[in-house]
């Protein structure tokens, strides 16, 4: 056992900080929830492709240096670490490019992941619908068999980042007279500018329009948009969900980084006394959800299946968030209340963390119910 | 000992909450937050009609006399429907100003509810100064008159417009009477927090006996209960603390209904977002205009940490 | 509204602290959960009783002052300000004492009230089954009909202060074929020394035995010892469980005063920084919950019932009980190990609170659906 | 980096584990806790046979070399039996005597589990001096070995005897490797109390499977799953830190650990009392063996806030 990393991941964990720290834009993007925002992010975008390093764990087929896990880590924490952007394709990156290696067919790859890296396509996730938000199985919007491919019909909400973005995929019911409701979806890539699709920005809590609703009117679809089997929606995005809790939607870097800063930030202050215990566990949190990455991606590495695993991961990394960015907050004192400042964006962005990807209740039933053993259901 | 409101109180604290009902608050809140304040000053002057500026004001500048029980009622209807403006600072400023050379110019219409005030506390922002009338500012050589304010900081309350207020100024007195304003405007805050954190259990109870998942209203899911349940536990508690600092006035006693009050409204905020899920999340659901309120509130006129060091002694 | 007590509330006061300092042991008494300790607290309620202060609240003719709730409140707040013993009667003084006064004969009150007060007789609950803990309503020890009384059979468990006290009280099953399990309950006094009653001590977690186990096998109890109606048990036990988490069970005056304590002790350790806000959340749930008590007093003497807002009481009492131990371990340090302090003693104690006179879960169960309408049923 | 036990640390594990459970280590703990050792004593004789102590000794004085990981992996096993007696002071012990000039005196010894050692730091107490066979004392001018021991004194955790070291005695060295001995001390406390977590909810987990009120098993309640979860998340993510800081041995990597290895299990502990209920509460039931345990050990060789501060870097 050991936490020692080989020369050649010591050397490209060197590559990647000498080219951060000669691109990393000196003065902060502005929001990327914002229309210039969204623009300057997909810009940065494109500069990261250019000399790969958009998704370093990519097949280089596809945009990436076949880098696998262990440079993706250490490439996450040299990122967060030199305060680069956030990412503005995160969504395509992390939900639905593991659904196409895994699921997709080699033409799909080879169509759609080129421009997810470069972000010359930023990809809106459309999952949530107005009555099936945590109870994702209730999906109503439809997928209605045409020749050659299929028409789309409903609403979608929440998708996030889709005010700007361009294309989107989600779940949408083909086959309205199964006997389960987890049957009969079907897994869809769409263009958010096709005829009969309406987006309309949603602003959250700071007004910025982070996601939007779509409403959908009979919108083509061909064929070659579906991903697997029609009808087996439901299994394939379940292991993007997985995929969407575990290893690799919230990197440790962002939270080491994160942490360095609110130290910073305290001792700034002048180390005020009554914050040195939310300090200290900021710190070692980031710490201890470093190390619990290492072990699971060691375990990945070795084979292992990674499974319920995961839903310890969701819930420890959205409360560990919250609670450093109100540390934050309160260490700004009056200047906590200013909206245009890093640490409110991840602030308001942080409050989300225990509602998207599976509330926190959900993933508590799964630990207690998948990892601990205890009965299923009354709730 | 008789620590229950009267009467009289109860039905100021109903008639209170009858007129800001039916003005729409929501709707005033969202003007305000725009830079469109004509229909939070016809708010205002309505409030001011039920006394409510009147109770910071002695008799002698057309107050009704200062009342902190009856302020504290009237803050927690003000907070429970999230009306804008600077109330807690108008309040502060009637208190700093009683007793000095300058009350006669000023009080009589701040009672009236002619004018609004605001208060910037040792360089801190001054709330809604593009609003006020009159921004006072505070720091060790006395009270000022300032000659102006800087440009609106965009804020996570988008209803809260803080903004620097210039240096300098007409020196209105050396000797503000600098801790009982600052009692007041810890009270009223406190008692601001309390209603903020009333109306989101409320709204949030609703939410979650309608809204269906998974074949059930999510309410009656034992853990959505029992968040909720430590929310009322939160906020009952915080609820006679308000009241008793009302009526003691003790730096230990409003220090610690400002501290629970405000952490009852917060950690409610924190319950309110998370079983409202997304749409809790949106700025164009009402819910919002008290999520953000929650969490401005813990901070001003006094941190968490300012507020335990009055109540042990070590500030 | 005001917050002031009358000259005669403070001269009551002024009384109260006047005798408690004459009085109170120098010397702590030892633990009330060993047989000497025991003892030596009867003979403390002996003492108490003699000049009247053991019931203060309790009508003269059953040896109190019938002084009511504002005096008690203020009694109890000089009581443990002055450091005085805990009370070996509580379980009779404040759950079989006020089920007597509501539901038991004149005759009952008269024979068993005055030796209540004085200690000389000490009373246990007898609640808990192996098999019904927070399910009460699922009890098996039964009484059989006999002539001028009732049969007594089963096992009954965690009986607090059982192991050295006289009498108990608690529901038997009379009638087994009803078609409810809380009906067919009565609610029952005996002899722990009646022939038939096996008392097995059981220790608690520091060994002491703080409550026992009892065999009941046909322990013969008369008619004039059941209170109210045979079959009526579980309605008359539940407006004293309702009494248990309500207003007497646990005064303000006990928080006020270890919150005091604990400050001094923060003090004596030199103010440690990193403890402050855990002493000040003391000292802030002290005064919350005396003026919580104060409020739901002053509606009390205005007529208005109390209902289900005790169940506030008795999560909030318990939890912040716990939560002020534990700090006080913490500033012991090394010391917060050893088990012949008060402070462990009390820290032991607290420990338990969460878990009797309804487990906090059912307490927030019944403040979600009785105070918040929620709709009740699953779990 | 492979961050993960090999096949032969797990079989090292696994074949600890099997053998504490056979030794029926819950009346072994209740010997010792009534001052009779002698099934303790023979039971650290078998557990020194599988090289437990040894992890903590060189080599050249009949020991393993020290290797901390494995040392972690064997402390987890210990806490997760409750097995009494001075382990961390044994292991703290040689630590503090390697590279002295008695080392050949003490450490062989220690290393075969012919004699247990106790340490007190600085005037604290010493663990279980009344059974140890020698009683060291640290202080500024050094490591002595103390002429003898005060009564034991009655403890909450009623397996863990606290006794006061006399003074004086001989003087050993002036200059003991402190840092790397206190180092040890805390990662063994870690280990160990993680130890005692796994155990508490793994006794829990069982009980509330099987304990029926309401018609169903507890375990079926959200209530009750959420709470065991959060017991499994807070002993998940110390688990990592309890490992890692046994690779790095920084401070703030061992502090970090002691700290939330402690919390969790002592989070975990609570909990399992709560959910046992009355039962939880009794002396005479199995699991108060690791309730008490993990209360001890929160304080033991660095509380709390001495660990934040190792982390902050400001100790």
């Amino acid at each position: 056992m050991d936490l020692a990393f080989t020369q050649e991941e010591e050397a490209f964990r060197a590559e990647a900080r000498v080219w951060l720290e000669a691109h990393v834009p000196s003065v902060p993007l502005p929001s990327l929830e914002t229309e210039a925002g969204f623009a300057a992010h997909r810009a940065w975008e494109a500069e990261l492709a250019a000399d790969r390093w958009s998704v370093v764990d990519w097949p280089t087929r596809y945009g990436g240096r076949g880098a696998g896990l262990i440079r993706w880590l250490l490439f996450e924490e040299e990122y967060y670490a030199a305060g680069a952007p956030g990412r503005v394709n995160q969504n395509g990156v992390s939900l639905l490019a593991p659904t196409l290696f895994d699921h997709g067919t080699e033409e799909q790859r080879a169509r759609v992941l080129p421009s997810m890296a470069t972000g010359e396509v930023i990809w809106a996730q459309a999952w949530s619908e107005p009555e099936a938000g945590s109870d994702l199985a209730s999906l109503r919007a439809r997928a209605v068999r045409a020749p050659g491919g299929w028409h789309l019909s409903g609403q979608k909400t929440w998708s996030s980042r889709a005010a700007f973005a361009d294309r989107a995929f989600g779940l949408f019911r083909s086959d309205p007279d199964t006997p389960k409701p987890h049957q009969g979806l079907t897994y869809v890539m769409f263009d958010l500018r096709a005829p009969g699709v309406t987006v309309r920005p949603i602003g959250r809590l700071d007004g910025k329009p982070a996601f939007a609703e779509l409403f959908l009117d009979d919108v083509f679809v061909p064929d070659e948009d579906v991903i697997g089997e029609p009808g087996q929606g439901w299994r394939i995005a379940m292991s993007t969900a997985a995929n969407e809790r575990g290893l690799t939607l919230r990197s440790p870097g962002r939270f080491l980084a994160s942490a360095d800063r609110l130290h910073a930030l305290w001792q700034d202050r002048g180390s005020p006394a009554g914050a040195a215990h939310r300090v200290a566990d900021a710190l070692i949190g980031a710490r201890a959800y470093q190390l619990f990455t290492y072990a699971a991606a060691s375990r990945f590495l070795a084979g292992e299946p990674l499974g319920p695993q995961s839903s310890l991961n969701k819930v420890f990394w959205s409360e560990y968030d919250i609670a450093l960015h109100e540390t934050a907050l309160d260490l700004l004192g009056a200047d906590g209340e200013l909206a245009d400042t890093d640490w409110s964006e991840r602030y308001v962005f942080s409050l989300a963390g225990p509602i998207y990807a599976g509330t926190n209740e959900i993933q508590r039933d799964i630990i207690a119910e998948r990892l601990l053993g205890l009965p299923k259901g009354r709730r | 000992m008789r620590f229950l409101l009267d009467a009289e109180q109860r039905a100021f604290a109903d008639s209170l909450h009858a007129m800001l009902t039916a003005a729409d608050t929501p709707s005033v809140v969202r003007d305000w937050s725009r830079g469109d304040p004509a229909s939070g000053r016809a708010l205002w002057s309505r409030i001011a009609q039920t006394g409510v500026f009147a109770l910071a004001v002695p008799e002698e500048y057309k107050g009704l006399g200062v009342r902190p029980v009856e302020l504290a009622v009237a803050f927690v209807e003000l907070g429970r429907h999230a009306v804008p403006g600077p109330l807690v600072e108008t309040v502060t400023a009637a208190a700093l100003l009683a007793g000095t050379g300058h009350a006669e110019r000023f009080l009589p219409g701040l009672a009236a509810g002619e004018a609004m005030a605001t208060v910037a506390y040792e360089g801190a922002y001054a709330l809604d100064a593009d609003v006020a009338a009159h921004r006072f500012s505070l720091s060790p050589d006395g009270l000022r008159l300032a000659p102006g304010a800087g440009a609106v900081r965009p804020c996570l309350d988008p209803a809260r417009h803080l903004t620097a207020l210039l240096p300098g100024g007409e020196l209105l007195t050396t000797e503000p009477p600098l801790p009982h304003a600052l009692t007041l405007a810890r009270l009223a805050t406190a008692a601001q927090a309390l209603g903020v954190g009333l109306a989101l259990l409320d709204r949030t109870v609703a939410y979650v006996r309608q809204r269906v998942q998974f074949g059930a209203p999510i309410g009656s899911f034992q853990a959505v209960k029992h968040r909720l349940a430590d929310a009322k536990i939160a906020l009952e508690f915080a609820r006679p603390l308000v009241l008793g600092a009302a009526l003691t006035l003790t730096p230990a006693d409003v220090a610690a209904a400002k501290l629970r009050a405000c952490e009852a409204a917060y950690t409610t905020a924190r319950t309110a977002l998370h079983l409202h899920g997304a749409i809790g999340y949106t700025a164009e659901y009402d819910l919002s205009l008290w999520l953000t309120k929650a969490r401005a509130l813990r901070t001003a006129w006094g941190s968490p940490d300012e507020c335990r060091a009055d109540v042990l002694g070590t500030a």
